[in-house]
């Protein structure tokens, strides 16, 4: 059995009176790609946003239940998130590289904590290798990210969690704003990444999920429906709303 | 170190609170300085004696009628609507609806220049031209009145309605247009009965913005308006706005005297009536969201 | 105040020209002083002359017995400077047929009592009022030499300068209006007040019934440059500025 | 038939909005023209760097224009930081809608106020109240009031428009608020604050109304040694030049010129903002 | 054989210098369903808004080839468009009702064209009832079409389109921005109104186009690579592209 990352027990969330998040409880398991897929509005992203606590930037949040990073529930009062959130690497649907340099946006995480430059220069080269970008970037930090394509502005983005050297890496819908090339590339790299980090990924594509997952959970109205290995949800999943999702039948 | 970060943000947080509260402070001065030295007209005068219409503050014994000098300033203002409404929300439209985006990347920031005219210049082009030249067209004694100062007014909250309209009309979901036009509707029917319905409160909230600006001008209409204290019966006549009386009169009144605190009253009154569009215009027209 | 080297003037905008210009010839005479003029009206003028906020404060019209008594409370003595004559005179359009009018008529014409030429045995004309802004130092003489503070009509065109009158006066056939004497051109015509006719002479023995004096106000009797500077004002010099600017001079023999 | 009418209205209304249009550019035209024809005949090296002469008559406006660019300067250098750090409160820290709301409601207040009330304002408290007197310091802070609110809803939309995954970038990779804002959120909103409060210096420079009262003088020849001197101001001295003085056959023509020079200021100051703005516009990634 | 309601000859489109659409020869069988499908960016809606001339809009559009609405080209010149737009219904991703009353919102085509009252009344309660809404909104006509929720909205927009009375309908990804049951719920009526009127719809989601559509036509790039019955493309694709893309490798 593999050691688990994260677990949720009996996480709630409500927006405000939305109650978004229903019950939720699954582990996420070290060093290997869960995925979460589920119908527009299902509350992936939510659930994904509450592991590293960035729901708390939207007013009137609640939460009841906890979230256990490795033996740590980072909703105990009086935690820092800014250190959750540095342990805890993430990637947004849109590539959102900052208006700086390449090496500026790689750099970011590790300078607001004032680390060393010898350090620092360090960390961007080998985040930057880790993320397949060093070699179309190396004679070239110092050019604004937004030079960059898509592909690889989202490649950016990666080795920018990379950096802060988290050990879990949660990526929502990364490729949806991409073309199939700079698709398949993330794919092939989040597969790479595995030996290194676990990782969690929102996917609307049922065959990207299918394609690289190891685990997948199936949302649905803000609750789990189905979770398990990514081979048996796909090909005998249990529950009759998992199946008429994977058919395509909604969303 | 954790304190030490703590700390810091706490510091710069105060900072901007403060900074925030200073602003409350410049408006709350504002205030208690003009009630302050305007209530005490009061000690002089009652209330319906101020609300009268004679506006003799140097005769003996003084009159403190308001009402020559509150008929004047909305005269003047309304009348540089009825000028400025239909080019500013008239250009407005052309840009936002018609004009190719060449014309519109030359025209819309020549009209948001237009917007930083200064007023003072706006009133040496009424005195020293346009008044000269209505005397001549109009055949009329004095080219320093109300419809001047009207003109001059208008011409200058064009632009303030044109862009504010200009952003409303822009903000109209282009797939409102996309809805009417595949209905087989005309470019015009289009703009008439889908955009312009839909950016009313921008539209209506750009008139609005245009009254307070033109009732709380002040060089313009010291400069061009004439500044008899009348409720005039024609347009051709000057008349003597609040904001020419305080600015106008201040100098010549001593510290604490019952014209002084006149002149405090009318400001009150002039920050009542901008303080109330203004406030139309935010909370009604355009709704502004936090 | 020590070695002071700047003159600081406020006051009334009718001085404003006066001050304005001997200060630049003064300067030009005393390159190492500098002498600021701002205008404000002529409380403004008085009133900062109490506070010591300036050095010299013009005025139009007398300090007021109130303004004095205060001032002597604060233990502060003002000392006046009579620098020119002001003298009002009324005009009329070229066409227009009277020559003379008397104060009482004046007064009527305009508090609206009178509204046609004709009941003053002129043609039969509307008259078309026409009087300064109520800031301006020439109103504030008019309505209390003529309209003795009454209401004045409320339907008079206010001008903004002296000039505006001209102008107006000369375009206008029903017009009556009042300017500086240093303003009266062959484009307008100039009556006679209760028989007076304005002339230099007349106004500066007060013998023209709508005239006044122009002063400036120190704090006590002026010392150093304040006293080189007013004494400039008042020296045949001064005296030829202050009739460049449109005003009389003070009589030569009367100096105070 | 009906097709026709519909047609006819559509033709008719386009050209109504064009005749507005044109009209509206032809105001501006004209305008333009008269200032700058009959200003620019006014218009020397002598006329900028030299002091009036001769009763105002002659000579240049070169103390108004200095008094002017230091009442611009300082106004704006006190408004500045209070606008940009209002401005950072409104939008990361506040909390409470009520009080959000009520800032709001002053800083609109007080952008909709005339500016003669503040001219009241100054000369009250500034002027009276602090002992400042007539002063280029009470001018100055007069001002300052007056575009504070200016410069806080500009430097406000400018922040709001930074996208949103900027932000949640930062704080997801650790960053405090605090750094966020200064590392990424103003950064960004830089160019759009700057090319707002540039505009602001064109609206400071051409107010009139607010420093009637509390920093204006009518003739000096003396440029201010500190900031309690008073100073002549060129849209002052334009008012001045009108309604004051005893030559207007003289004034006016140099009122005109000084227009042109005020004018000059304000739209090459506005344009070049505009200008940068729209460049900004351009070239934005996000 | 069936009738053909669009034929397009060698039909190609800029923006500017961009060339978006290649060659497009397609027809578009009358009182059938045709599905457009594709990679995002492939073309479709603009293909589709070529049909009502909608892409006139875009400034420096240019055209080549013809787009035969029965026998007439539509961009032959001096048409007259806002008939033709008349003639063809449109239905956008996200609803889009005028911000007037229900009622107002059907009548409008009608109105602006000058009809009597009794026929825009009695076209509005045919549309309604066309587009199954009317039971829903009939003792509300006056209210704002605001109040009504997504999926009505965006049937309000199909009764609208009909209103016109349109021998063919134009429907961009009409669900994506809807829930599952509105989603069945437009699908159906699809299904239902194609016996009155020619439909062609853009969609994104592939089982929608297998369940509903007669033919589809699969873009890509701005060329057509595939088009023919739904029955035969879905099971036998010919084209390597159209097949990958059935199988969810990019997109
Ligand atoms: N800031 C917010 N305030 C209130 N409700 C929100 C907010 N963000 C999201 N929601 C609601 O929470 C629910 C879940 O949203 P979430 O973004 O997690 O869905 P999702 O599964 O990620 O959908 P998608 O696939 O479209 O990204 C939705 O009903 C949404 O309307
Ligand atoms: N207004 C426009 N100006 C210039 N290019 C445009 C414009 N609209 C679309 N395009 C370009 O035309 C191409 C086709 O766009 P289109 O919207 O037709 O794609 P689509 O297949 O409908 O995509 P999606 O599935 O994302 O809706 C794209 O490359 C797009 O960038
Ligand atoms: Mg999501
Ligand atoms: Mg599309």
């Amino acid at each position: 059995m593999v050691n688990k990352h994260i677990q949720t027990n009996d996480f709630n969330l409500w927006f405000g009176n939305k109650h978004i998040l229903h019950n939720i409880s699954i582990p996420v398991y070290d060093k290997k790609i869960t995925a979460l897929i589920g119908p527009s509005g299902c509350g992936k992203s939510t659930l994904l946003r509450s592991f590293n606590r960035m729901n708390d930037l939207i007013p009137e949040t609640k939460i009841k239940g906890k979230v256990m990073l490795f033996d740590d529930d980072i909703y105990k009062p009086k935690i820092d998130v800014t250190k959750i959130r540095a342990q805890v690497g993430m990637v947004f649907q849109r590539p959102n590289p900052f208006p700086k340099s390449i090496y500026k946006n790689v750099a970011y995480g590790l300078e607001i904590r004032g680390e060393k430059k010898s350090h620092i220069d360090e960390a961007v080269e080998r985040s930057l290798r880790s993320a397949w970008l060093w070699n179309e970037v190396k004679d070239r930090l110092n050019d604004s990210a937004f030079s960059l394509s898509g592909g690889q502005q989202q490649r950016l983005c990666i080795a920018r969690a990379l950096a802060n050297d988290p050990k879990i890496i949660l990526l929502d819908e990364p490729t949806s704003a991409l073309d199939p090339q700079s698709t398949a590339k993330i794919e092939e790299l989040c597969i790479e990444l595995r030996d290194k980090v676990t990782i969690l990924i929102v996917t609307h594509n049922i065959a990207q999920a299918g394609r690289i997952s190891d685990y997948t959970a199936f949302m649905y109205l803000g609750e789990i429906i189905e979770f398990g290995e990514t081979k048996k949800v796909f090909t005998v999943p249990k529950k009759k709303q998992t199946e008429a999702y994977l058919n395509g039948v909604f969303g | 170190m954790k304190s030490m970060k703590t700390f810091n943000e706490k510091l710069f947080k105060s900072i901007t609170y403060l900074a925030t509260l200073f602003t409350i402070l410049c408006l709350g001065g504002i205030i208690i300085t003009i009630f302050s030295e305007g209530l005490p007209i009061l000690k002089y005068s009652k209330l319906n004696e101020l609300f009268g219409i004679a506006w003799h503050p140097t005769s003996f014994p003084p009159e403190f009628g308001f009402l020559p000098l509150i008929a004047g300033s909305i005269i003047i203002t309304i009348g540089a609507l009825i000028i400025a409404i239909p080019f500013g929300i008239g250009s407005a439209i052309y840009i936002s609806e018609i004009a190719g985006n060449r014309t519109k990347e030359i025209i819309k920031p020549i009209i948001e220049l237009l917007a930083g005219i200064p007023s003072v210049v706006y009133g040496l082009f009424g005195m020293a031209f346009l008044s000269p030249f209505l005397i001549r067209i109009f055949r009329i004694p004095t080219g320093l009145n109300a419809l001047s100062a009207s003109i001059i007014l208008g011409i200058m909250v064009i632009p303030i309605i044109s862009s504010m309209s200009e952003d409303a009309l822009s903000a109209v979901p282009k797939n409102l247009r996309e809805a009417s036009l595949a209905l087989g509707a005309t470019k015009w029917e289009t703009i008439i009965k889908v955009v312009l319905p839909s950016a009313k409160n921008g539209v209506v909230g750009s008139i609005t913005l245009g009254f307070g600006r033109a009732i709380g001008e002040t060089m313009v209409v010291i400069m061009v308006a004439g500044g008899a204290a009348q409720i005039p019966s024609s347009i051709f006549q000057p008349v003597r706005p609040m904001t020419t009386a305080i600015a106008a009169e201040m100098g010549e009144t001593v510290n604490g005297s019952p014209h002084f605190h006149a002149l405090f009253a009318i400001s009150i009154i002039l920050f009542l009536i901008t303080f109330i569009t203004n406030f139309i215009t935010e909370f009604v027209f355009l709704k502004r969201k936090n | 105040r020590g070695k002071k080297s700047t003159i600081t003037i406020a006051g009334s905008t009718t001085v404003l020209p006066i001050a304005q210009a001997t200060a630049e010839v003064f300067m030009d005479k005393n390159p190492d002083i500098n002498i600021s003029v701002r205008g404000g009206g002529s409380s403004v003028g008085i009133a900062s002359i109490m506070s010591g906020t300036v050095d010299i404060g013009d005025a139009s019209r007398h300090i007021k017995n109130k303004e004095l008594a205060a001032a002597r409370k604060s233990g502060i003595n003002i000392v006046e400077h009579i620098v020119a004559n002001d003298g009002i005179t009324i005009v009329l359009n070229n066409s227009n047929t009277i020559d003379a009018l008397t104060l009482s008529q004046l007064k009527d014409i305009y508090t609206g009592k009178i509204q046609n030429w004709k009941e003053l045995g002129g043609k039969n004309m509307p008259i078309v009022v026409v009087s300064r802004d109520v800031s301006s130092g020439t109103f504030e003489v008019f309505n209390k030499l003529v309209l003795k503070n009454a209401k004045g009509l409320n339907s008079a065109l206010m001008l903004a300068s002296n000039n505006a009158v001209v102008t107006t006066i000369s375009t206008t056939p029903g017009a009556i209006g009042y300017v500086g004497l240093g303003y009266v051109t062959d484009k307008i015509k100039a009556v006679s007040v209760d028989g007076v006719k304005a002339t230099e002479k007349t106004i500066q023995t007060k013998e023209y019934p709508i005239s006044r004096t122009l002063q400036m106000y120190t704090r006590g009797i002026p010392t150093g440059i304040v006293k080189q500077y007013i004494d400039f004002v008042l020296s045949p010099e001064g005296q030829d500025i202050v009739e460049q600017q449109g005003f009389i001079r003070i009589m030569d023999d009367k100096n105070k | 038939m009906k097709i026709n009418k519909r047609k006819i209205n559509q033709i008719i209304g386009i050209n109504l909005l064009r005749f507005f249009l044109l009209c509206t550019l032809l105001f501006i035209i004209i305008f333009l023209y008269i200032i700058f024809s009959k200003g620019g005949k006014v218009i020397s090296w002598e006329f900028l760097t030299q002091s009036p002469r001769k009763f105002m008559t002659e000579g240049g406006i070169f103390p108004a224009i200095v008094g002017t660019f230091w009442l611009t300067i300082l106004s704006i250098a006190i408004a500045f930081p209070f606008g940009i750090f209002t401005a950072i409160y409104m939008t990361n820290y506040a909390k409470s809608n009520l009080f959000l709301k009520i800032v709001r409601i002053s800083v609109n207040t007080l952008a909709g106020t005339p500016s003669i009330i503040y001219g009241l304002f100054g000369l009250t408290v500034f002027v009276r109240f602090f002992g400042m007197d007539v002063s280029m310091l009470a001018g100055s802070l007069t001002l300052a009031i007056l575009v504070l609110p200016v410069i806080i809803n500009n430097t406000e939309e400018a922040i709001r428009n930074v996208p949103a995954d900027f932000i949640k970038a930062s704080l997801a990779l650790g960053a405090t608020q605090k750094q966020t804002i200064l590392r990424v959120i103003i950064p960004t909103a830089l160019p759009a604050i700057l090319t707002g409060t540039i505009i602001s210096i064109g609206r400071v420079a051409g107010e009139t109304a607010p420093i009637l009262f509390t920093a204006a003088t009518f003739y000096t020849r003396k440029l201010p040694q500190s900031v309690m001197d008073e100073v002549m101001a060129l849209p002052y001295q334009i008012y001045a030049l009108l309604t004051e003085g005893a030559h207007p056959e003289k004034q006016i023509p140099i009122a005109y010129g000084t227009a042109v020079v005020l004018l000059s200021f304000v739209l090459i100051v506005s344009g070049i903002a505009i200008l940068i703005r729209y460049k900004m516009r351009r070239n934005r990634k996000w």
